[in-house]
């Protein structure tokens, strides 16, 4: 080689290797940050993460939760080990509750209304300046004399919050605090008062019954207290202490819970009442029944005879006889009725017909049945009782009567059936503030948005109800800094009835929230024993309970009688059945809406982890349907995706169809929570809610809907349906994939006959 | 005909080379990037021979050392060598109540979950990883952080699990 | 062809190297720049976005790409089999149209190479699969059969490459004394020198005799390995035995009918109606006559084998691929194409008359790669867990990547037919004869 | 000379078929008791909440690729008013015999010691391998760069990579979560004990139905579960060995009511 | 110098006997020819196949280089791939069977290299574009300048075309 090209050669590479290594140099990123802490948290280690206990408040059940914080962020929530309801378990919804804590949508600071009513359009305002306006607006209300037109909607609000609210309410001057959720359950309130004299929800033992008779209650994943009755159903099943216990579900379509019953009874809507009574009277004949009263009891059932009930209920008369049977001989057994037989125009009958059943078939206040739950700690909740309703609400707002309108994290303009017409009534309201950390259908209707903390930024406390038997309060504390511009609900309270000044102001000692219930929980460890005897003084018991995450004594369990008299039930028993309005001819089919696992009422519809979950029975996701039996389907001509018109007397909606073999052929059933007009990006133009084709009956007792009174007609349209379901075959073609093994063998350990 | 060859050639070197300068730079220069506040580790940790946990608080016990917190800083530098221009930045700092936005100097990728804990438990000397920070004025980094540069000294302490993947990464 | 002569011969073949017609000129530019925008750009965005913007899905995470892949691949197996397994058998009427074939291997394992990088998520790091020794300390799987398919076809790339060239190096002399200008450089650098010494045949035929025989069992092998990577799984309907010969055999009866079509098209652009004859076409059919009825023979016993077995999971599978819309219609015209078509070269006429050739092969590729396109989008959306079960459906991206597949290796094969000898120049002087006094000697 | 072959022949016999899990410490196993299990799905969100993984939106789920790591799936049988449904969640069944782990070429999926079968997301060239030759249908694939709509993001959980497109992952036992309680383990000079390690899956189902332990531990809730006379596992005709174990769920298949008593 | 003659001929046959006739009286003859020409010679020159060794050779380093690299990996980086032994006889088989031919196929490509010494690009070995045409080409050597007329001769009476006298290169 020429030493010319050698040279080069060299200097090529010479030239090459430098511009690379400068190359390398000059593109390499700048570095990340290495930002320390101005002054270390002292119980913070980077990297590894902190729990702390709370409670988790996207549905009234009440589970204490662990939140899982590292770096100042909530991480995960995850069930409180310690605590007697959720026992270290939790649900889809709280589980998913993070997001709505990080939720995009949420309203970040407080807002001031600044287009039509409805129009979505706000501007941000101070919290001063919030704060100003509403007591500008009060002030003005109470100079009239009017303070009365105050109203406060509100779900139920647990503890202290509620009393708080309560107490301002009462110094402001006005008794007219509206509780409403569309699944609460002040039917079963109602009726356990009307038949057994108690005020809190009783403890229903899943766990240790041997019998489960369910009507219509689907605990698995909506009814009372999911993740408690969850834990509990586990136990009853292979809990390996008393053998299998055996579930009979009652409901005519075949739910989540239903499809793990051992036995599915589909009755026809509306009859599962009559059911439970003629089962009664078979064990009230058998002699199994062995009261004092006896001959009242088969006096008051002597109607529900079984070719009677046979008729109504579309259940074989063998099959009566034979749950009646096994319903007495297993014991202990249980019954209990859920929304699917509250949810009819004779709810609160049927409620009281499934606590005849229990008391005749001798359930009450035993191990593995009914035990009475008692509230003496917090002492005289009102949540206990049942008050005015929405329906009071939207007709006082109907009548003008509503001067003022406080708001709180429910959304009636899309919970309640669209006959009742909330959202128009709402519009009467010269003035409305709302508390919710959300921009939805009824918040967009507010003057004032003054957004609260989600249940991860705030203090709070809830006596959960029902409670396993024994008194279980849970605290809850703020575990991450908020992380918009939102404000403690106690906070506000406080800074309002400060600002109007008078018996409001009187009724806030405390300058924060957070305070207050402090000092709350100080009076109820001077009069717990219990309390005052766990801990040296109130300063260690409330570092422990805030540790613990609450504060509950099993010990304190206490075992109390229950009994079911006729003179009690008697005006709850009658022959009449459920309404259901629109004419059999022209609306030949039932509708159910049902809560959806993932979205309860609506709530949880603005969640993208609850949106991709996919239906617990359907697998459907980002969307509801409209559930058809393949018969009715067949004769309707509509298959599996298509859109379907549903129009009952009230409306029509659009849905698309899902065939599903579990549904009696007269009934459809449609998921509530979807079709958001406004909650957020993930929940907002999608799928169909039933709710708007509803009437808006009510029970005048309990101010209940009920949300299974009306008949449709199904038509298809011919618009192409999007339905999104994850299981696209659901045969399992004899594979063994999910292999089982016959309940004989299983059964026979467990019987006592 | 020749040269076209030639000028080939050459820029086939002049191409490879230029990968080969820039992983030499990647792995074998050290990053040694200006900080916010020129803290020396040579007198601090050299000179005055303070611990290296004595600020750096969490290498004993988290995946990360943590750099100190400005607290720290503070309780000495109220009293020592206040009239310093460096120490008066950094009290502009704890005035502002700002922290110190440090340029990390030793940065692994996203995926690589490493534990200065294991590692100080298992009897490893800051100083094998980090070169003689004490001598330095700035700190630079002297190993590549690659896993070839990970695995040598695993295989060299014969480390249980020391070449498992999940070791480092999940 | 006695009648022509060996000087006619360099004269024809450089002339195609050398003369460019405008025609050529349009169909190369629309051939680079179609696969240029349909491949390159679709696969452009398809890096930059994701995988996502395929079809594929959770089940079915093979899909048109892999099926293109084993496409490519067997159309490569036409060479080695004219070209290797004639020239050990000794088969006379190979040597006008094996070269074209042996480019045709070359080119179609490059397409299915790049095929490989183009289904992989991360194909920036494609050079992972290679086993090299880095300071990771990591190495590559070697029972993956992802791992055979990389040593598998990167040998027989450089086998088919070297076949390719070392056959040609004579024809590149013969180039390079006739060429001028920019061209003779290159081709004087090609040839190698060759001068055309007794000496140097002697080790050229020698050494091609074994490359021929070192070929036919690598070209068998790559083909089994690539049915294993079907194989190998446990997804009813790849698990089979009988995957690598039903393989081979529609490797070599694909690259047949490839050869079949492209050497149409060469007759007739390059006019080499002297050296491609009908007798060429007459033995091409016969051969696609037999490698359909063993195509035939093998895909029955697939479908038999499985509905003998009468299993849950190998019944569904059938069932999904022959009578389930839209892959039946697919499937059954496959078996026409594949099994019935090929039936018509019974026929001497039929044989030599070029349309019907030409409408049958095209037939028979068409059928082969629905064949290879239903054996992964049949049996992955149909794995054992029906609740999974979800079908595919290839997106615009896929389909532009297809089609685009074919213009990159219709541009490969026009730039291949104007820097190469596309006939081999001495072994058709061999056609013709060694000149002996008496008049020209056969071989 | 010698002693480098004997170290070879154990290196290589360490890893054989045969038994070759009791060989080590640990062998992590998940039993599901699908008669506890009612199909609530808290074990699903649990997973998304633990493993940072992202929501695809209704299109994708359309084309099925929801991202569940652990799914439910049911099967539905006989018609009104017989009609059973029956759900049996399915992860990464951490085979011994894993099918994936033979097909990825780069070796991104392998066996750890403790009879994991473990996803080195960063080494995945996303050649589809592992997840077409996965009989269960488990892997997921990074189709996209999946974006957290701000502020979710600040709910990831920083234990766990955020996968990039263009990679393949799949349960993992929470292996995070077997990370910090070797860790906490070591700290205390012991081993692993039974519940140290709880997975999200496992931690959230709220009928305790799933359970997560080492079976190489004789005393382990996983070890007396696994003798369970109604034990079975997944599609066991394929031989893949996998560490989850099923019971089976009590029911009577028949057609019919009113004569499963006993 | 010696220079050496070329005779082109129109046919093997003549070419062949010319060049025994050559090869006979002590010349160095080459043939050249565009066509490979196999029995015809078998008057002039038999040689060896020397290629089959290279290939064997070749095939035997494959078949090692193939064992070496899927074993000796193998418990060098040892992979732990639940169900499989390390050593995994299936694909040890296959790569070394590919490996064998690879190796195989390259060393026959640098036999023949080596002994067809080729490539070559220098001046030194003559050439003429005729033979890669339609002629056979015999190449004389070693002729004694009194010699020359006479091969010259001898070549156009056994039937070549043209004679040239080419350049010593």
């Amino acid at each position: 080689m020429k030493r010319r090209y050698f040279l080069k050669f060299i200097g090529a590479g010479g030239i090459g290797t430098g511009l690379g290594m400068l190359f390398g140099q000059a593109i390499k990123p700048p570095g990340a940050k290495l930002i320390p802490y101005l002054i270390p948290p002292e119980d913070v280690i980077p990297g590894l993460a902190n729990y702390y206990a709370s409670l988790c408040t996207q549905c009234p059940a009440g589970c204490g939760v662990l939140v899982k914080i590292m770096d100042g962020r909530a991480k995960k929530v995850e069930g409180n080990p310690l605590h007697p309801v959720s026992g270290g378990k939790l649900c889809v919804r709280g589980q998913a509750g993070l997001q709505a804590l990080y939720n995009p949508d949420r309203v970040q600071g407080p807002m001031r209304r600044k287009g039509a009513r409805g129009s979505t359009s706000f501007e941000p305002i101070s919290w001063e300046e919030a704060i100003g306006e509403v007591t500008t607006r009060l002030n003005d209300l109470s100079a009239k004399g009017e303070s009365d037109k105050l109203y406060f909607l509100t779900p139920e609000l647990g503890g202290h919050l509620g009393k708080l609210a309560d107490d301002f309410m009462a110094g402001y001057g006005s008794s007219n605090t509206i509780k409403y959720d569309l699944f609460d359950y002040r039917n079963l309130r109602y009726a356990n008062r009307a038949s057994m004299g108690i005020k809190a929800i009783p403890h229903y033992d899943i766990e240790n019954t041997k019998y489960l008779l369910s009507f219509g209650a689907d605990f698995a994943s909506t009814w009372l207290s999911p993740v408690g009755m969850s834990r509990g159903y586990g136990e009853m099943r292979q809990g390996g202490h008393t053998g299998r216990g055996k579930f009979v579900q009652v409901e005519p379509r075949l739910s989540l819970t239903a499809a793990n019953a051992d036995e599915w009874v589909p009755a026809k809507p509306g009859t599962e009442a009559v059911l439970a009574l003629a089962i009664a009277k078979e064990i009230v004949d058998s002699g199994h029944y062995k009261g004092s009263d006896l001959k009242t009891w088969k006096k008051l059932l002597s109607p529900f005879g079984l070719s009677y009930a046979s008729e109504v209920t579309d259940v074989d008369k063998k099959r009566i006889r034979h749950i009646a049977k096994e319903f007495m001989s297993t014991r202990p057994s249980l019954a209990v009725g859920g929304e699917g037989i509250s949810g009819y125009s004779n709810g609160v009958s049927g409620l009281v017909a499934v606590n005849i059943l229990n008391h005749v078939a001798g359930n009450l206040g035993i191990k593995g049945g009914v035990q009475a739950n008692s509230n003496d700690l917090f002492g005289g909740n009102d949540a206990d009782t049942v008050g005015a309703g929405i329906q009071t609400l939207i007709n006082a707002a109907k009548e003008s009567k509503v001067g003022l309108l406080f708001h709180y994290n429910n959304n009636p303009a899309f919970t309640t059936p669209g006959s009742a017409k909330a959202a128009d009534a709402l519009k009467n309201v010269p003035f409305i503030v709302s508390f919710s950390s959300f921009l939805d259908e009824t918040t967009a209707l507010s003057d004032i948005i003054l957004p609260s903390h989600t249940s991860f930024e705030d203090w709070g406390d809830d006596f959960t109800n029902p409670a396993p038997g024994f008194q279980v309060a849970t605290i809850m504390q703020p575990v991450v800094s908020s992380v918009y511009k939102t404000r403690s609900l106690g906070d506000i309270f406080i800074g309002i009835g400060k600002a109007v000044g008078g018996t409001a102001k009187a009724k806030m000692p405390n300058d924060t929230f957070a305070t207050h219930l402090k000092a709350s929980w100080k009076r109820l460890y001077a009069k717990d024993k219990g309390m005052s005897a766990s801990s040296f003084t109130f300063e260690t018991f409330w570092r422990e309970t805030l540790a613990r995450g609450g504060w509950w004594n099993e010990k304190s369990a206490k075992k109390r009688k229950l009994s079911v008299s006729t003179r009690s039930v008697a005006r709850h028993v009658s022959k009449e059945p459920a309404k259901f309005e629109g004419e059999s001819s022209k609306y030949p089919l039932y509708l159910l809406p049902y809560a959806q696992a993932g979205h309860l009422d609506g709530r949880g519809a603005n969640i993208p982890w609850l949106q991709e979950l996919p239906d617990p029975i359907t697998s459907v996701v980002w969307d509801s349907w409209v559930e058809i039996n393949p018969k009715t389907a067949k004769r309707l001509g509509v298959k599996m995706g298509d859109m379907a018109e549903i129009e009952s007397p009230f409306g029509k909606v659009l849905s698309p169809v899902y065939v599903y073999e579990g549904i009696r052929p007269d009934t459809v059933a449609i998921p509530i929570g979807q079709v958001h007009k406004l909650y957020g990006r993930y929940a907002e133009k999608r799928g169909a809610n039933p709710l708007e084709i509803l009437p808006s009956t009510v029970d005048t007792r309990t101010e209940v809907y009920a949300l299974n009174s009306t008949r449709v007609r199904i038509a298809k349209v011919s618009r192409p349906g999007d339905l999104v379901k994850m299981d696209v075959y659901t045969d399992e073609l004899g594979r063994g994939i999910v292999q089982t093994v016959p309940t004989g063998g299983q059964f026979k350990k467990s019987s006592h006959h | 005909m020749k040269n076209l060859i030639v000028n080939f050639i050459i820029l086939v070197i002049f191409v490879v080379t230029l990968g080969v300068g820039y992983l030499i730079a990647d792995q074998y220069i050290g990053r040694a990037p200006e900080q916010p506040i020129n803290f020396s580790h040579k007198i601090h940790a050299g000179t005055n021979e303070i611990p290296c946990m004595y600020c750096h608080i969490y290498a004993e016990r988290a995946k990360v050392s943590g750099a100190p917190n400005v607290q720290r800083c503070m309780g000495c530098h109220k009293i020592i060598k206040t009239e310093s221009p460096e120490i008066k930045k950094l009290a502009g700092y704890w005035e502002r109540q700002e922290p110190i936005p440090w340029i990390k100097v030793h940065n692994l990728p996203d995926h690589v979950d490493f534990t200065h804990k294991r590692h100080i438990k298992a009897g490893r000397k800051c100083q094998e990883c980090h070169g003689p920070v004490e001598t330095m004025d700035r700190v630079t980094r002297v190993a590549s952080l690659k896993m070839g540069w990970c695995l040598k000294c695993h295989a060299k302490y014969n480390v249980k699990n020391g070449r498992e993947c999940w070791t480092c990464h999940i | 062809m006695e009648n022509i002569s060996y000087n006619e011969v360099n004269e024809d073949v450089v002339r195609t190297m050398t003369h460019t017609t405008w025609k050529y000129w349009v169909a190369l530019v629309t051939c680079a720049v179609m696969a240029t925008v349909l491949w390159g750009g679709a696969w452009a965005y398809q890096i930059y976005v994701g995988q996502g913007v395929t079809g594929l899905n959770t089940p079915t995470f093979w899909g048109i790409y892999l099926a293109n892949f084993v496409f490519w691949i067997g159309i490569s197996h036409s060479g080695t089999l004219l070209s290797a397994i004639l020239f050990i058998t000794a088969t006379p009427w190979r040597r006008s149209i094996y070269r074209s074939a042996e480019a045709i291997t070359f080119f179609s394992v490059l397409t299915a190479a790049l095929f490989i990088f183009v289904h992989m998520g991360r194909p920036w790091n494609f050079y992972w699969t290679m086993p090299y020794p880095t300071t990771r300390q990591l190495w590559v799987n070697f029972t993956s059969p992802i791992m055979f398919d990389v040593f598998a076809i990167s040998t027989y790339m450089t086998s088919s490459v070297i076949f390719l060239y070392f056959g040609s190096i004579p024809d590149l002399a013969a180039v390079r004394d006739r060429v001028t200008g920019w061209r003779k450089p290159i081709y004087t650098y090609l040839a190698l020198g060759w001068r055309g010494t007794e000496a140097e045949w002697h080790w050229l035929s020698k050494s091609y005799t074994f490359f021929a025989v070192f070929i036919i069992p690598l070209a068998v092998s790559v083909h089994s390995i690539v049915s294993w990577d079907f194989a190998l799984s446990m997804v009813p309907g790849l698990n089979k035995t009988i995957f690598a010969p039903y393989f081979v055999v529609g490797a070599i009866f694909s690259g047949t009918a490839a050869i079949v079509t492209l050497m149409v098209i060469l007759r007739k652009s390059l006019k080499f109606e002297k050296y491609i004859t009908m007798m060429h076409f007459d033995k091409l059919c016969l051969l696609l006559l037999v490698m359909s009825l063993l195509w035939s023979y093998i895909n029955v016993v697939e479908v038999f084998s499985d509905w003998y077995a009468n299993t849950s999971v190998e019944n569904e599978t059938l069932r999904y691929r022959m009578f389930m819309p839209p892959h039946s219609y697919m499937y059954w015209l496959m078996i026409i194409t594949n099994s019935i078509m090929p039936l018509l070269f019974i026929f001497k006429k039929l044989r030599t008359s070029i349309f019907v050739c030409v409408v049958v092969s095209i037939g028979i590729n068409v059928g082969m790669w629905i064949e290879r396109y239903l054996i992964v989008a049949t049996t992955l959306p149909r794995k054992y867990l029906p609740n999974m079960w979800h079908g595919y459906t290839p997106s615009l991206i896929e389909i532009s990547i297809t089609v685009g597949s074919f213009f990159f290796f219709a541009m490969l094969f026009l730039i291949f037919v104007k820097v190469w000898p596309s006939v081999s120049i001495y072994e058709v002087k061999e056609d013709i004869g060694i000149p002996m006094r008496k008049g020209f000697k056969r071989h | 000379m010698s002693g480098i072959l004997t170290k070879l022949k154990d290196k290589l016999q360490s890893y054989r078929v045969p038994g070759y899990r009791t060989k080590f410490e640990y062998k992590w196993t998940m039993v599901v008791d699908l008669d506890r299990c009612n199909g609530c799905e808290a074990c699903v969100v649990a997973c998304y909440a633990e493993n940072n993984l992202p929501v695809v939106g209704k299109r994708d789920c359309d084309i099925s690729r929801r991202f569940s790591w652990i799914r439910i799936e049911r099967y539905i049988e006989g018609e009104y008013p017989d009609v059973k449904v029956k759900f049996i969640p399915i992860m990464c069944q951490h085979c011994d015999a894993a099918p994936c782990e033979l097909g990825c070429p780069v070796y991104a999926t392998y066996h750890n010691q403790d009879g994991l079968n473990v996803q080195v997301y960063n080494r995945c060239v996303g050649t589809f391998t592992c997840a077409t030759y996965c009989t269960y249908d488990v892997r997921r694939f990074n189709w996209f760069t999946y974006k957290w709509d701000s502020p979710l993001e600040q709910q990831l959980n920083p234990d766990v990579t955020v996968r990039e497109m263009g990679v393949m992952e799949k349960c993992t036992f929470c292996i995070q979560r077997i990370r910090v309680a070797k860790d906490t383990a070591k700290d205390e000079g012991r081993k692993v004990t039974d519940g140290d390690v709880q997975t999200a899956c496992m931690q959230s189902c709220p009928t305790d139905a799933i359970t997560f332990g080492d079976l190489n531990d004789p005393n382990s809730k996983v070890s007396k579960l696994a003798k369970s006379p109604r034990r079975y596992r997944l599609l066991e005709e394929l031989n893949t060995d996998p560490s989850v174990i099923y019971l089976k769920r009590v029911m009577d298949e028949k057609k019919g009511h009113g004569s499963s008593h006993g | 110098m010696n220079q050496p003659v070329l005779g082109l001929f129109k046919y093997v046959d003549s070419m062949v006997e010319a060049a025994v006739m050559l090869k006979d009286t002590g010349y160095t003859v080459t043939v050249f020819s565009p066509i490979p020409l196999g029995a015809e010679l078998d008057p002039i020159i038999v040689r060896k196949n020397y290629i089959k060794y290279f290939s064997l050779i070749g095939g035997i380093i494959g078949l090692l280089f193939g064992i070496i690299l899927t074993l000796g990996t193998a418990a060098m980086y040892v992979l732990p791939r639940g169900g499989l032994p390390l050593w995994p006889a299936t694909p040890t088989l296959l790569l070394t069977y590919e490996s064998t031919i690879l190796v195989g196929v390259i060393f026959t490509l640098m036999g023949f290299f080596v002994i067809a010494r080729l490539p070559y690009y220098g001046k030194k070995r003559f050439y003429t574009p005729k033979v890669a045409l339609d002629s056979f080409g015999l190449l004389v050597e070693d002729i004694q300048e009194d010699k020359i007329e006479e091969v010259e001769k001898l070549l156009h009476d056994y039937g070549a075309n043209e004679v040239n006298r080419v350049e010593q290169p």
